[in-house]
């Protein structure tokens, strides 16, 4: 356990830890916009699977990490709307749905990365930035600000995205919609639209995560996410549809992974109970879904569709 | 009055599937008028408004404002020609502040983001100037019902609605709340607003209404001015018969108290005590009437009696039997029936046959089983039975509830719940927002029931029916019984009592 | 046993000569056929072997590009495509769920392949049931040891725990900091001989030498894998190595940070050219030439084929651009020539 | 203006719909197939052939079938109690483990005729406890029981790699060293019986249909099956009249937990390895059969009795996928795609699928008030019903047990 103490392993518990949230955040803060105005989208992983593969060919083919963050944005956009297309307007049940998404994503991007890839390349990674000073700072510097570029425009997405919710007319419109879509239909607030929207959002930041994960990582391979889509959807309900909240969920499940492999590498956890540790993560969600649901309420109108008039 | 009316709708006719909620319909308003829509449950009233509104779009007809014909696609529309709409079912986001529901939809003067504190300025102004105060600050579940309907209005004025529908607009609010509410409205025709109202209940029609028009099964059947009017003959035009407005009551020898409540105590959902020491009995033979602003415990009160609600301190007996936070099955079997006061939420499953929903209580009764699994015909033979016998209206056993009238679903209520022999019946709101017909034969049942020895318990805002009903009146404030009185008592000194006074001072003053 | 002699023999040529009939009417042609003699049996065969191309099926449990155990044995069977009359090679890879790929062997083996690989270790239960059905087929099962008795089954596996040790004594040579980080699946079958022997031949060449072990618990988790790596940085280790196909994740680590990698399955330099010092290749082509032969010469099963460093199919196979001073690279020789030499166990 | 010539009409379009959706999937399929270079004619026929072409592909079909019908019929039960089981998968592994654990533990001792329905009382425990633990969670304090069951997939995942690894796994592969996750062949007796001479054909699919039939008969011929339907519908109105909600609700997802442990166990003792192996997922072991389920319910419009039906037409659309990725050599990526692409065609259209029912329904009534209307005036208060016809549950009312935590208070 001492082993465990030293700077060099704590630092790389804590900057794991945030590297590894890095994704779920961006698609949990996605999925919040789509759920604060009722409706659920289950298919968050198959949308950040082909997000990753788009990111990840983009930067084989231009070598620039940008267009491939890009590309990935621009099929969530595409799937996003896709989704929106399926859960308002056709008004599909939203706990099934999504695994048809899920089903597709996972399917679609791996064919297309055998078509159009073949054997894994590695591609160009985000650029790491030391920010000025701040990473200097003994301990902290090496935790907090020496990452790669993605890691800070997560972060900041979290303040961007309460703004939005809590500060301005859209933000209303989403909670209004969440809430009680028959009260805003009657002021006139398009129901569908501000889902399409929030959908839509949904699905850049999923698409976003993706790119990201893959460029972070500089790979792509089958199945990249891992079943992460689902743990962020997890992570909402965790967060109590709270962009602080879900950012808080987010790190805390980085964390516990990023600590339960620094203490198999150290040999505290045996091996042979990996598989035990490793069920930490789903049990601490679980436990923590347990509190959240005594304290907060899920927009009411949640997986409900709309239709006018009734 | 202008010459030219406000609104006209001319030749109305929209279809459900296998409705025709409005049939070739005229309707027409003018400036500074209440004209009201009067008509039993399922008349077609909200099915026009909801047309003028832009909820739904007419299948034929013609609509002008102002003379100018006009299209209304949608609320944002009506909206744009200054329409508002006060909902039957309050339009309000709970989650949001009084000033949020306001601002909802408007533009706003600081582009995308939000400017509250104009809007909250704003209804504090309208709020002095129409008497409707409230905190702009205020979340809306946080209200109390009464504070909604104000907020319902305050939303409508801000957005300058020249015509304001009223569906239903007093069906949950206290004659105080009425009279406020109504005084609010004088002001807004005198300002030269037009108003369509929505009641069932006819004193209000007849003290609100210019003129009145009577819709039935979809057409309009009658057309009157409020001037010569009479409940009478306006029941008699929504019904097409002569009807009965307060039942005539027996001489019934009382019994023994079937219901007896000591020193109750109950904490509310928001964790505030709601009942508070209240004592009760009610006997056999008698109806007892509580009045009361809703809100004040009543709901509470018939709650924990029937077991779906614990009790902090305090005991509970129904014939004898101590029910104290027993469950609602044991409190059924001690011989308790329960009308609740949302028929939809908690009486009846909408998707639930007629016949299902006559089985709610009973479906593990030997009666209906057989071999451990359901015996449909004794099913059946029940349901015809009790269907009949209540006279519910419905095109057959299997049709889902939710597709009869209120006052049939509520006649459906009443025979599955009188279809054992009570010792207590509880009937919460037994006619809100029931039709005349209805809500008449309702009215004959409980006091047919009251002559079989059964000890009623009726909880009601509308005085009318208290005073129709009770043999004796108990007057609920702040989970307390005010006092206990009988019939001979005014309006004014009740309506004091319902405020909090004491008996004896609403008699002095 | 020269009944099963018989058996397999007579089997083995009317697999050559009517092997078009096969598909329809296997049934028909093994009771026609009984009657033939053992003696023809070897001249039949090798003109067979000349004449009849061969049609070969893969299922298997991974995409067939995963730069790891699927790719190893899609690989070698094109090279083998090139080497002899192969007149169809058809693949089923992403198989992960075994009544699926059971489902896959026996259909390849009803319509008429020659030989289905097996190629995953959990497939052994299924094929177990299959292969008696089928008797003029051959199954190749792998990584596996065992060909449960069956005359038609062959089995064929890696000794990747020898060139572990070799790559093991490398990294042992190679490490300033004196922690090697070693990133695997779990801790089963190939994954942990290779992991067991790197550690072995890390500690003969260094006994002070410390070795990190990560089992992330998943083939498919390249994220896990990338901090795996992430956390052997942390804790020291400046040479790493890893299996399966999730570890192109840690090699990307790896690279980031200039640590020196070791690669197995397939050769890993193209992912990270500065830093992969050398990858164990699995060269299944060595079995499946073995293979080939025997069914060529009339045994359909029976054999458990291994490669090793000694047959050549394990190739310890060096990155040009990564400078290996001579000294070191010597300890690897040495390493290899113990092991053919059977001097050293790898996994003691 | 409405007849019952147009009811039936539109009764018929509403039978069409998940058909028609599929179809449309497997057109994009096709698409695909050319875009890959190969033949959609070959695979279609390939597809067709290896689902229904011969007894032995029917036989395929049917034992594809048989866990997505089991699955299918526990999220009918579940679905008529407004929850919506996504812990299929879970569920499965959790009954396979169970029962493989019971047909270790017994060994060789038992007959066929106990250890059979043994095993299988196993899974069915196995399964109901899994299902429990959400079904209390959403009863009692109000977990959204989507996530608590995606979450519990993941544990019964690793819960499976720890024991298959480690206290179940075969002796045999520790001493050989391989360390294969999985059992020893598990005892003979609790291999499920043969039947139709077949060597491959068990009584699995037997099983699942009188599942579904006892599922049918639960649901609408017990008092706990019209328990479990009115809490669905209303859980005020359920709790107002007695029924205990909270019980219930965790019943429903218990029974639906079972139904998908009754699968799991089925796969390990039906399989052709008859041993439990894993590949470290869920889906090695369940063949997503916990998600698929899902859609054959929808498919069989959440009746037990159409899921039969349902769950063999899309068991054969599976099994037929994989006949031709064999027969085309396309990726088996493909199939998953299509796969994903048919779940969100027939869940898009199945709104279409209601609306065409109600249609149907509420002109048959319209046509039946017309007739009575001749001699009896009834007020026109029958209107079409929105969600859907009755025997369909539609997530209830506002204020229905969800996130609130089944409105107890
Ligand atoms: N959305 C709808 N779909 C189908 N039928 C409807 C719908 N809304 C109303 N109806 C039917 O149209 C008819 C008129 O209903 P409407 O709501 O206009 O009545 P109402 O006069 O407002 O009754 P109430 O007094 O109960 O409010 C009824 O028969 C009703 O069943
Ligand atoms: N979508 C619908 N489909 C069918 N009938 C409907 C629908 N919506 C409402 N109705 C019916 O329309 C009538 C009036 O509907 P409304 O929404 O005004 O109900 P309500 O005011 O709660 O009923 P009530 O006034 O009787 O209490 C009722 O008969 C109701 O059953
Ligand atoms: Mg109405
Ligand atoms: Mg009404």
């Amino acid at each position: 356990m001492s082993d465990f103490f030293t700077e060099a392993v704590l630092i790389a518990t804590v900057a794991g830890g945030i590297r590894l949230a890095v994704p779920l955040l961006l698609a949990a803060l996605g999925e919040t916009f789509g759920q604060r105005s009722g409706v659920l989208n289950l298919g968050v992983d198959g949308i950040m699977l082909l997000g990753a593969f788009t990111g990840y060919y983009t930067v084989l083919k231009t070598g620039n990490v940008w267009y491939g963050l890009l590309a990935g944005i621009a099929i969530g956009i595409v799937l996003g709307l896709a989704s929106s297309l399926i859960s308002v307007t056709l008004q599909a049940e939203q706990g099934i749905s999504g695994i048809g998404v899920y089903l597709f994503g996972l399917g679609m991007s791996d064919l297309l990365f055998q078509r159009l890839v073949g054997t894994p390349v590695p591609i160009t990674k985000f650029p790491k930035i030391d920010i000025p000073g701040l990473s200097d700072i003994p301990w902290l510097g090496g935790m907090f600000f020496s990452h790669s570029v993605v890691v800070y425009l997560a972060f900041l997405s979290v303040p961007v995205a309460m703004f939005i919710i809590n500060k301005t007319n859209f933000g209303m419109n989403i909670r209004a919609v969440g809430e009680n879509p028959e009260a805003a239909d009657s002021l006139g607030v398009s129901v569908s639209r501000v889902r399409y929207a929030t959908v839509t959002i949904g699905g850049t930041l999923a698409g976003a995560a993706g790119a990201a994960l893959a460029i972070d990582l500089g790979i792509f391979q089958q199945n990249l996410t891992n079943a992460q889509g689902f743990i962020a959807i997890a992570l909402v309900y965790f967060g109590a549809w709270r962009p602080l909240g879900v950012m808080a969920g987010a790190l805390l499940y980085g964390f516990v992974n990023s600590l339960v492999l620094q203490f198999k590498t150290l040999g505290i956890i045996p091996q042979s109970w990996s598989d035990i540790a490793a069920m930490a993560p789903a049990i601490i969600t679980i436990l923590a879904l347990v509190i959240v649901a005594r304290r907060f309420r899920a927009p009411s109108a949640l997986t409900k569709p709309f239709t006018r008039g009734t | 009055m202008a010459d030219v009316p406000m609104l006209e709708m001319k030749g109305i006719t929209k279809r459900f599937p296998g409705v025709l909620a409005n049939d070739n319909v005229d309707f027409d308003l003018y400036a500074g008028e209440v004209h009201t829509l009067l008509g039993e449950n399922g008349a077609g009233k909200s099915t026009l408004m909801k047309v003028l509104y832009g909820l739904y779009q007419a299948d034929e007809g013609e609509m002008r404002l102002n003379g100018e014909p006009v299209t209304i696609t949608s609320p944002t529309s009506a909206i744009e020609h200054n329409i508002g709409m006060i909902h039957q079912h309050f339009m309000l986001v709970d989650t949001l502040t009084v000033a949020e529901n306001v601002a909802l939809g408007l533009h706003s003067s600081r582009g995308a983001l939000t400017d509250l504190d104009a809007v909250s300025e704003k209804i504090v102004d309208l709020g002095s100037q129409y008497g409707l105060e409230i905190d702009p600050a205020a979340t809306v579940w946080q209200l109390a019902v009464g504070q909604k309907q104000r907020v319902e209005i305050i939303k409508a004025l801000y957005r300058e609605a020249q015509l304001l529908i009223l569906d239903e607009p007093t069906a949950v609010l206290t004659p105080q709340e009425v009279d406020q509410l109504f005084e609010t409205l004088n002001q807004m025709t005198a300002d030269g607003r037009g108003l369509i109202f929505i009641s069932h209940k006819l004193h209000e029609v007849l003290a609100l209404s210019d003129r009145i028009t009577v819709l039935r099964q979809g057409r309009v059947t009658g057309y009157t001015t409020t001037e010569g009017a009479t409940r009478a003959s306006l029941a008699s035009m929504m019904v097409g018969r002569d009807v009965k407005l307060a039942p005539d009551k027996p001489e019934v020898e009382t019994g023994s108290a079937a219901l007896e409540i000591t020193g109750l105590r109950v904490i509310g959902d928001r964790g505030n005590v709601v009942i508070d020491g209240l004592d009760l009995d009610v006997r056999r033979g008698e109806i007892l009437g509580i009045a009361g602003v809703s809100g004040n415990g009543q709901r509470e009160l018939a709650e924990t009696i029937a077991g779906l609600r614990d009790a902090e301190a305090g005991s509970i007996s129904i014939a004898g039997t101590d029910v104290t936070n027993g469950r609602p099955v044991d409190v059924r079997a001690a011989g308790l029936a329960y009308v609740p006061e949302g028929r939809m939420k908690d009486g009846s499953i909408g998707l639930f046959t007629v016949a299902e929903n006559l089985l709610l209580i009973d479906h593990n009764s030997k009666e209906f089983l057989d071999a451990g699994l359901l015996n449909f015909d004794a099913i059946r033979t029940h349901s015809q039975t009790l269907v009949d016998e209540f006279a519910v209206k419905t095109p057959s056993l299997d049709t889902p509830v939710r597709s009869l009238s209120g006052g049939n679903i509520q006649k459906l209520i009443l025979a599955r719940e009188l279809s054992g022999t009570p010792n207590v019946l509880i009937a919460s709101q037994p006619t809100r927002g029931v039709d005349i017909g209805a809500a008449e034969y309702i009215h004959k049942r409980l006091v047919a029931q009251r002559s079989e020895d059964t000890a009623i318990l009726v909880i009601s805002e509308d005085l009318d029916e208290i005073f129709g009903l009770s043999d004796r009146i108990a007057v609920m404030y702040e989970g307390r019984i005010m006092g206990i009185v009988d019939t001979s008592i005014t309006r004014e000194e009740i309506g004091l009592m319902m405020a909090g006074v004491t008996r004896e001072e609403a008699a002095a003053g | 046993g020269g009944d099963d002699e018989t058996t397999e023999t007579t089997v083995a040529a009317e697999t050559t000569t009517t092997a078009e009939e096969t598909t329809t009417t296997a049934g028909e042609t093994t009771t026609t056929v009984e009657g033939e003699t053992t003696t023809t049996a070897a001249e039949t065969t090798t003109t067979a072997a000349a004449a009849e191309p061969i049609r070969i099926a893969i299922v298997a449990p991974s995409a067939s590009n995963d730069l790891a155990f699927t790719q190893s044995i899609v690989d070698a069977v094109n090279v083998i495509e090139g080497e002899r009359e192969v007149a169809e090679v058809a693949v089923t890879d992403g198989t992960f769920v075994v009544d699926d790929a059971a489902a896959a062997i026996r259909d390849y083996a009803a319509s008429g392949f020659d030989l289905v690989i097996a190629h995953g270790s959990q497939y052994g239960g299924s094929l177990q049931e299959i292969a008696p059905d089928f008797p003029e087929t051959t199954f190749a099962w792998g990584t596996a040891a065992d060909t449960f008795g069956l005359s038609n089954v062959f089995a064929y596996e890696a000794a990747s725990d020898e060139g572990g040790y070799v790559m093991g004594v490398l990294g042992a040579a190679l490490t300033e900091t004196g922690t090697i980080g070693i990133v695997g699946p779990v801790e089963v079958g190939d994954a942990k001989l290779y992991v067991d022997g790197y550690k072995a031949g890390a500690e003969a060449n260094d006994s002070g030498v410390t070795v990190n072990i990560n089992y992330t618990g998943s083939f498919s988790d390249v994220a896990l894998a990338s901090e795996a790596a992430q956390a052997h940085a942390a804790a020291g280790a400046d040479i790493m190595t890893g299996t399966a196909q999730m570890v192109v994740g840690a090699v990307g680590v790896a690279a980031d940070q200039g640590i020196p990698w070791f690669g197995t399955q397939a050769n890993q330099t193209s992912l990270a050219p500065e830093i992969v010092v050398a990858s164990q290749v699995y060269k299944w082509e060595i079995v499946l030439r073995q293979i080939l032969d025997d069914m060529a010469a009339g045994t359909l099963g029976g054999s458990v084929y291994v490669i090793d460093l000694a047959n050549e199919g394990l190739a310890i196979e060096y990155n040009d651009g990564f400078a290996l001073s001579a000294e070191v690279k010597a300890l690897g020789d040495q390493a290899i020539a113990d092991i053919i030499a059977g001097a050293v166990e790898p996994t003691g | 203006m409405a007849s019952l010539g147009s009811a039936r009409r539109s009764s018929y379009l509403a039978y069409s719909v998940p058909v028609l959706s599929v179809l449309v999937a497997l057109i994009i399929g096709a698409i695909m197939l050319v875009m890959l270079d190969a033949s959609p004619a070959e695979g279609v026929k390939a597809m067709f052939d290896g689902a229904f072409g011969s007894g032995e592909a029917l036989i395929s079909t049917a034992l594809k079938a048989t866990p997505l019908l089991l699955v299918g019929v526990g999220i009918t039960i579940a679905f008529r109690a407004n929850v919506i089981n996504i812990g299929g998968e879970g569920q499965m592994v959790a009954g396979g483990l169970l029962s493989t654990a019971t047909a270790l533990w017994l060994g060789d001792a038992l007959p066929a005729l106990i250890m059979v329905p043994l095993v299988l009382i196993a899974g069915i425990i196995g399964g109901a406890i899994w299902g429990s633990v959400p079904g209390a969670l959403k009863a009692y304090y109000g977990v959204n029981e989507i996530l608590s069951t995606i979450m519990l997939n993941i544990v019964a995942v690793q819960l499976m790699n720890f024991l298959l690894r480690g206290p179940m796994i075969d002796p045999g592969e520790i001493d050989r060293g391989t360390r294969i996750p999985q059992t020893e062949r598990l005892p003979e007796a609790a291999d499920l019986p043969l039947i139709l001479g077949s060597d491959r054909l068990h009584i699995g699919p037997l099983i699942a249909i009188l599942a579904a039939i006892a599922a049918y008969i639960l649901l609408w011929r017990t008092p706990l099956g019209y328990r479990v339907r009115a809490v669905g519908q209303n859980p005020d109105a359920s709790k107002y009249a007695g029924i205990p909600v909270k019980r219930t609700v965790t019943l429903a997802l218990t029974m639906s937990g079972a139904m998908a442990g009754l699968a799991g166990a089925v796969l390990v003792f039906g399989s052709e390895s008859h041993r439990m192996v894993t590949d470290g997922s869920t889906a090695g072991f369940t063949g997503s059969a916990g998600f698929n389920g899902i859609v054959a319910a929808l498919f069989g419009g959440l009746h037990p009795l159409w899921t039969i039906p349902a769950s063999f037409l899309f068991g054969g659309l599976l099994v037929g996928g994989n006949a031709l990725q064999r027969a085309v050599q396309v990726p088996s990526a493909l199939i998953l795609a299509l796969n994903g692409l048919v779940v969100i065609f027939v869940v898009s259209t199945d709104r279409y699928k209601k609306l065409l029912r109600e249609r149907a329904s509420a002109a048959e009534t319209a046509a039946k008030l017309a007739e009575q209307e001749n001699e009896d005036p009834v007020p026109a208060a029958v209107g079409a019903v929105e969600d859907g016809p009755p025997d369909r549950a539609g997530p209830a009312s506002d204020d229905a047990g969800g996130e609130q935590g089944s409105g107890e208070q």
